[in-house]
């Protein structure tokens, strides 16, 4: 089974800055709720793990992810993660675009579009788990995403700063550890709540 | 002459045939004391788990066992690569294709077989199952049918790509496994050319599961000593399964015992050989100690022997009084990744040409594509022979589009069509000759016994009732059966014609063992073999002893599926039994010195015709036997064994009628009256053939109402346990009425037919054909099974009746 | 195994002990270390109902309990129905009425009838069906578990009557 | 299919549980009827490290009446629900809803807190609960809440509940003498999840509706409350065009996910039909 998603976040860094993030993959990849980049084979092959939790259910993956383009002249990166659980009886992908759009010299939104899918026991007995499993999945990317970004920038731009002569040079490593990121029932409990009150006072189809 | 009250009490104490017998096999099973495979525990027995592919359609890059080896407990991991040393990584099918036991560099279907680990007990095994690692790369799948034979389709099957045919002609894509045909084409489309009525359907018969209540096992045990193999396994058919193991492994066939035991349903779903069978034993043979396989219920389903899967386009051609002139019915026959469907060698598409059914139809044609898929494959006849529920689907279905076409009664139009009673024995025109039948007056009773006409009274009442909350569907069905399986010169299986057995041993008190080739899986064979031999020799049907099952034991045969037992093992065993009653009446004609043609059978013993005191009865026949008081030149003993190969398959029929009310806002169906005649000829145990009738027609309900084993585009099982796949409870299952007619089969020694199968294939079509008939007079002339809630209530919608 | 507990109950009134870990589920229990296979397994995701046992007053289906949770229990199975070489009166009534084919299913359904029977002792043939839909049967289609269920029913009414 | 291993608990009372719970960490689940939770472990969906099985505390089961309130332990059985006296008379809504949970061996285990707890929009109990503005009391390390039941869903397999926290009772207050009830559930076969459902509570005022509760089951990522269905009935005569109306109005919330029971399209719409026999059986016994 497919779950196909698209979604936009708006980033308060100018798009050179939020590109250069995005190149750095074993970063982005840590933005994934529960993922992690176990070995980095080449620039364009990782090896990486994935947990996800849900309820009582919880499933982990490991596998491969590639690079498959890059391009600067659009700001746009494509890549593919697949893997097999641990119990080896379900398979996952997920093949994930994403491009940033500048909107003006200090900000741009990220475009992402995801498609995740599933095979083995998670297709056959997770099926319904699975859109609500990667809404939230590609929301808390997004989120990660953002707060990471603004504070590398941030360390970045204090590094970058001239009036500090006595300063050693800025290592290209972020001022501060990035914060940690899963997927686990409480922050996904979080998420759906939120979607939850929206359902109750948003608009929803007649 | 006796007097008749101690006639009949000499004849009730035999028990024989027409009577009710209650089973003899129930004192075990209502005290909990079967022995089914999964009850067998041997000294130092391994448990077997099953690694399977989570993808349909993937290149296996490696296979890393080391985790699962360091499970406390877990003994071995075996993969295709251990099993190429014996050259058992591939295996034959029964359809003439070879099956991975294990994956072969690659998976063709999800949860194919990749890797054994073989552990001290169960929760090890499966710990150690979960650990293996396999890192496979995923293939595109195809799971339409449709798409096989598409010019840019994925080559399922690398294996045989470059093979020109499959055990069944030519293939024209890699992804072909054959094209077979029956009738006259020509003809046929003569006569739709020149027909003024002509009507065509696509009508599908979706992939389904026996689903028997016990799952597919073995235990495996090979004594390196003596070099003999033990399996004890569930197998509707031990011997061939011994000789596919004897080809197999090279073991020499008198050194291998197969043992069926007791086993909980088959349905077809326990004919083939499985790869954990195979795995199993190969795990005995390394290892040396016994290895148990048992399958999980999501396996079974998943897996092993599904059924049908045929995608079908039937055409009638007729002239406007509804005679039919002419018929072509095409299938397209999806059969998994391997073509390890369950066919006599002649018959790849097994008895599919029988699609003409109770009808004199001049001119047919039909023919049958198969193809691979990435979806495990099968093709088992599901109570049924195979490919007959497909057939008769299709003209009972065929004969209600035909009757709305022609505005007609379904009823009349069967009737202006049926071969009629004075033409049999009646050659059809795709090949098979029906050997006796009484049509009219089947289909007649029934009518009468539900008030047809009062029911279309009210079905007209209803429909012109705007006010109606339900929708009111009459569904008919007069089908033929062809089971018996079969006459050696067109039946054989691997070579092996489909003959079968009975062995008889009377001793000198008169206690009787029979042994027969067949398998018994609750169809009361104990009971009904026995009451064959009680009739036949005079001998209680109490003191009979059936024995089935175990290679060891029993003569060869064919074993128990496509309704055989009866048609074929229940000749061989009256004509055992008649091979002994014969000497046994040269016995009484040297005791009472008389010729034998003096002598007459009564009930249990042969009398001087016009003397009755002068008589001996078969008890005394018996001991005389093993005496020396016998006819100059006379053995001891009274013995017979019997193969029997019938000279044509047996043709029960029967005429069904079905009732049925949906709830135009929830697309429920409720069956509200099923009414069942069968004429399955002479009967053996009306009970048993009752209960058999009872549990064929369920599971037709099933099939109708729910069944289907549904997959998503990328070949992943949507619906494998019990959650979804529909097994109907006491809630669910309709009250069923059944009757009969009593038209015995010319050919057969006791004139019986087959039974169980019956129901099955008349019952689908005559609960589809209810409700479509329920939307008939909005112009629907076909809508699939399964007739769910769900997709009766998407046509309710599509035709808007679901309006408040 | 590493970690391992004693359980206690008794069966068919025998008291009974068995070391399992405390994953095993009591059908496993039962058929593979107290050499009770009258339970069958059927499903492995509590549909089926052929693994039905009585515990303290209930039927359930023990593919869905874990061993460890039956210290104490009073256990009941299929083999515990026939007393003193009579057999029980639903066991009879299956026999009589065809209720059984291949005799998969039999011991679960037998085990739910008697259960069934002690709760409701007169039951409609809608009590029936409605208290028997947690056991499929692949063979008889069920009409014939029906009648055995009122035969014994009937049977069952009319014993204490007898007797007195 | 065999779960993984796992240690195992059975406390004794309440504050050990809690206690436990605590101690072991997110990888210990609670053990109520088990017929949830052992299926998704033998299927190894869920691999927990410990399992602490409420079913030894005694004080977590039975069913009384305090004041105008029900109260009900959280390890009562679906068969003791079915089978209560005191429900039958009070609370006949959960009664009936009892009656159409899975099947007589699952109702013999199956317990009212555990169908709660799961958070499974496909439970009957949490529908239920909504309709009869039940309140769930949570014991924790920091002592009891208690939570009403409108609000306690969270989406698929989550609640208010936090990870150390235990459904100990449900409290349920008794509805107005006359109460019209009805809990109408489609489903493919026995042991089935609902492919749609509706609870109804009515209460009827002369010849129109006085009050309503109307709650959904398995139509969305939780149960939900269908509220703008109530508004509309509420002062009007139960006729076709209202019962139209609160059908379309319960669609209109309706978020299915579509599987083998059935698309969207027919889930929402069976939700309706649900939903309109459900008030029209209530109305019959509304007095």
């Amino acid at each position: 089974m497919k779950v196909p998603l698209q979604k936009t976040f708006e980033l308060p860094v100018p798009a050179s800055a939020a590109w250069a993030f995005l190149q750095d993959i074993e970063a982005v990849a840590g933005c994934m709720p529960g993922a992690a980049i176990t070995q980095r084979v080449d620039d364009s092959h990782y090896k990486g793990t994935v947990s996800v939790k849900l309820g009582p259910a919880n499933l982990a993956f490991r596998g491969d992810i590639e690079v498959s383009s890059l391009d600067p002249a659009t700001r746009s990166l494509r890549m593919v993660g697949k893997g097999t659980d641990t119990t080896g009886s379900s398979g996952a992908s997920m093949d994930l675009s994403a491009r940033v759009e500048e909107v003006d010299a200090s900000s741009c939104r990220l475009l992402g579009t995801s498609e995740i899918s599933m095979s083995g026991k998670a297709a056959t007995f997770g099926a319904r788990m699975m859109g609500p499993l990667s809404e939230q999945l590609l929301q808390q990317f997004g989120a990660n995403f953002e707060t990471r970004l603004k504070a590398r920038y941030a360390a970045q731009a204090a590094a970058d700063a001239p009036q500090a002569p006595t300063a050693s040079p800025a290592p290209s490593a972020p001022a501060q550890p990035d914060p940690p990121a899963q997927l686990d029932g409480l922050a996904l409990a979080w998420a759906l709540l939120k979607n939850w009150l929206r359902s109750l006072f948003g608009a929803r189809k007649a | 002459m006796g007097d008749l009250s101690e006639l009949q009490e000499r004849e009730q104490k035999l028990q024989g045939m027409g009577t009710s017998m209650l089973r003899k096999e129930d004192a075990r099973f209502i005290r909990g004391q079967g022995s089914y495979v999964d009850d067998i525990k041997l000294p130092g027995m391994l448990f077997g788990a099953l690694v399977r592919s989570p993808y349909a359609h993937a290149r296996i890059r490696s296979i890393d066992k080391s985790l699962a080896l360091a499970v406390p407990g877990v003994v071995a991991v075996l993969t295709a690569d251990d099993l190429k040393p014996v050259n058992l990584h591939w295996m034959p099918t029964l359809g003439g294709d070879v099956q991975a036991v294990l994956a072969d560099k690659k998976v063709c279907f999800q949860l194919q077989e990749v890797a054994m680990v073989l552990a001290t007990d169960r929760y090890a095994a499966a710990d150690g199952a979960a650990l293996v690692e396999v890192d496979y790369e995923e293939l595109p799948a195809i799971v339409d049918p449709k798409q096989s034979m598409a010019a840019d389709a994925p080559v399922i099957r690398e294996d045989i790509a470059d093979k020109k045919e499959v055990g069944h002609g030519p293939r024209t894509h890699p992804n072909h496994i054959f094209t077979w045909e029956a009738g006259d084409k020509a003809a046929a489309d003569a006569a739709f050319a020149s027909a003024p009525v002509t009507v065509r359907e696509e009508i599908l018969n979706p992939r389904v599961h026996p689903c028997p209540l016990e799952t597919c096992g073995c235990v495996a045990s090979f004594n390196k000593a003596t070099g003999y193999l033990t399996v004890y396994m569930t197998t509707q058919a031990p011997h061939i399964v011994r000789t596919v193991l004897a080809m197999l492994s090279g073991i020499a066939e008198s050194k291998i015992r197969v043992v069926g035991g007791d086993i909980g349903g088959g349905f077809g779903n326990k004919v083939p050989v499985y790869p954990g069978y195979v795995v199993a034993i190969v795990a005995s043979i390394v290892t040396g100690v016994p290895v148990k396989w048992i399958e999980s219920r999501i396996d079974n389903i998943s897996t092993t022997g599904f059924a049908r899967d045929y995608h079908c386009v039937g055409e009638l051609a007729a002239d406007t009084d509804g005679r039919i002139k002419g018929l072509r019915f095409t299938a397209l026959a999806d059969h998994g990744a391997f073509n390890s469907h369950v066919s006599a060698t002649k018959l790849p598409a097994g008895l599919f040409s029988i699609c003409t059914g109770s009808y004199a139809i001049p001119n047919a044609y039909c023919r049958v594509d198969a193809v691979y898929t990435n979806k495990a494959p099968g093709g088992v006849a599901y109570r049924c022979s195979l490919r007959v529920t497909e057939a008769i689907y299709l003209i009972e279905r065929m004969m209600d589009v035909l009757a709305r076409k022609l505005n007609m009664d379904p009823a009349e139009v069967r009737r202006r069509n049926f071969v009629q009673a004075e033409q049999f024995p009646y050659q059809t025109s795709l090949g098979w000759t029906l050997d006796s039948g009484a049509y009219d007056a089947a289909l007649d009773k029934v009518l009468k016994a539900v008030d047809y006409e009062g029911l279309r009274r009210e079905q007209a009442q209803r429909r012109a009732d705007p006010d109606a909350t339900s929708l009111m569907g009459i569904g008919l069905s007069t089908f033929t059966e062809i089971v018996g399986a079969g006459p050696t010169k067109v039946c054989d299986i691997l070579g092996i014609g489909l003959f079968d057995s009975c062995e008889i041993r009377v001793h000198p008190t008169g206690g009787v063992i029979a042994r027969l080739g067949t398998m018994t899986q609750g169809q009361g064979h104990s009971t009904t073999y026995a009451q064959i031999i009680a009739t036949e020799l005079g001998l209680p049907a109490s003191d009979i002893v059936v024995e089935e099952g175990d290679t060891d034991k029993a003569p060869y045969g064919a074993g128990t599926w496509g309704s055989r037992s009866t048609p074929v093992s229940g000749a061989a065993t009256a004509t055992a039994a008649r091979k002994i009653k014969d000497k046994a009446k040269k016995i009484a004609a040297h005791l009472l010195e008389v010729a034998e043609g003096d002598l007459e059978w009564e009930i249990d013993r042969f009398k001087v015709r016009g003397n009755p005191a002068q008589a001996k009865t078969m008890k005394e026949i018996c001991m005389v036997a093993h005496t020396g008081n016998l006819p100059d030149g006379m053995e001891q003993g009274l013995n017979a064994v019997s193969y029997y190969d019938p000279p044509n398959l047996t043709f029960p029929f029967g005429a069904y009628v079905c009732v049925v009310d949906i709830d135009k806002f929830t697309g429920e169906v409720k069956v509200r009256r099923f009414y069942a005649l069968d004429d399955c000829g002479t009967r053996i145990n009306p009970m048993i053939i009752e209960g058999q009738i009872h549990g064929g027609l369920t599971e037709a309900f099933a099939v109708a109402m729910g069944q289907q084993i549904p997959f998503d585009e990328n070949g992943n099982h949507l619906g494998n346990s019990l959650m979804d796949y529909f097994l109907p409870t006491t809630v669910e299952t309709p009250h069923w009425e059944t009757d009969h007619t009593v038209t015995p089969c010319p050919h057969h020694p006791l004139g019986a037919k087959g039974v169980a199968e019956s129901p099955h294939v008349g019952g689908i079509p005559c609960l589809s054909n209810a409700v479509i008939d329920a939307f008939a007079h909005l112009g629907v002339t076909h809508m699939d099974m399964p007739h769910s809630a769900w997709r009766v209530w998407t046509k309710c919608h599509e035709l808007g009746l679901d309006k408040h | 195994m590493a970690n391992t507990q004693t359980v206690s109950f008794t069966l068919n009134g025998k008291g009974v002990a068995a070391t399992v870990e405390p994953r095993e589920l009591l059908i496993h229990t039962l058929r593979e270390r107290l050499a009770h296979t009258g339970p069958h397994i059927g499903c492995e995701t509590s549909h089926c109902g052929a693994c039905t046992v009585d515990i303290d007053g209930m039927s359930v289906k023990s593919c869905t309990v874990l061993t460890v949770q039956c210290e104490g229990a009073q256990m009941l199975t299929v083999e515990g129905l026939e007393q003193g070489g009579v057999l029980h009166a639903i066991q009879q009534a299956f026999h009589e009425e065809h209720g059984l084919q291949c005799g998969y299913c039999t011991p679960g359904m037998l085990t739910r009838a008697y259960r069934l029977l002690k709760e409701n002792p007169n039951p409609s043939e809608e009590e029936i069906r409605y208290g028997l839909a947690g056991n499929l049967c692949r063979c008889t289609g069920y009409q014939n578990i029906v009648k055995a269920v009122q035969s014994a029913a009937a049977k069952l009414a009319a014993a204490p009557k007898a007797a007195a | 299919m065999t779960p993984a291993a796992f240690d195992y608990h059975a406390p004794g009372s309440i504050a050990d549980a809690v206690k436990l719970l605590g101690s072991l960490g997110p990888d210990a689940k609670l053990l109520a009827g088990g017929h949830s939770l052992l299926p998704m472990m033998k299927l190894r969906f869920a691999q927990p490290s410990h399992l602490v099985d409420l079913a030894r505390i005694a004080e977590l089961r039975g069913i009384s009446q305090v004041g105008e309130e029900i109260r009900i332990g959280a390890m009562t059985t679906e068969h003791d629900l079915l089978h209560s006296q005191l429900l039958a008379a009070k609370l006949p809504l959960l009664v009936e809803g009892a009656g159409w949970i899975a099947d007589p061996q699952v109702r013999y285990k199956g317990t009212i807190g555990g169908d709660i707890s799961h958070g499974d929009p496909g439970n009957d109990h949490p529908a239920l609960m909504l309709a009869l503005d039940a309140s769930f009391v949570l014991q924790g390390p920091d002592g009891e809440r208690v939570l009403a039941a409108d609000g306690y869903f969270l989406g698929l397999y989550s609640t208010q509940a936090q990870p150390d926290e235990i459904l100990t009772q449900i409290r349920v207050p008794i509805p107005p003498a006359g109460t019209g009830w009805s809990y109408r559930k489609l489903k493919r076969k026995t042991g089935d999840f609902a492919t749609a459902a509706t609870a109804v509570l009515l209460q009827m005022s002369g010849g129109s509706v006085g009050k309503v509760a109307i709650a959904l089951t398995n139509v969305a990522p939780t149960a939900l409350r269908a509220r703008e269905a109530e508004a509309s009935l509420v002062g009007k005569p139960l006729d076709e065009a209202a019962l139209n109306e609160a059908a379309r109005l319960a669609m209109s919330i309706c978020d299915p996910a579509p599987d083998q029971r059935g698309d969207a399209l027919y889930k929402t719409a069976m939700c309706g039909e649900m939903t309109r026999r459900a008030l029209l059986a209530a109305r019959e016994r509304a007095r």
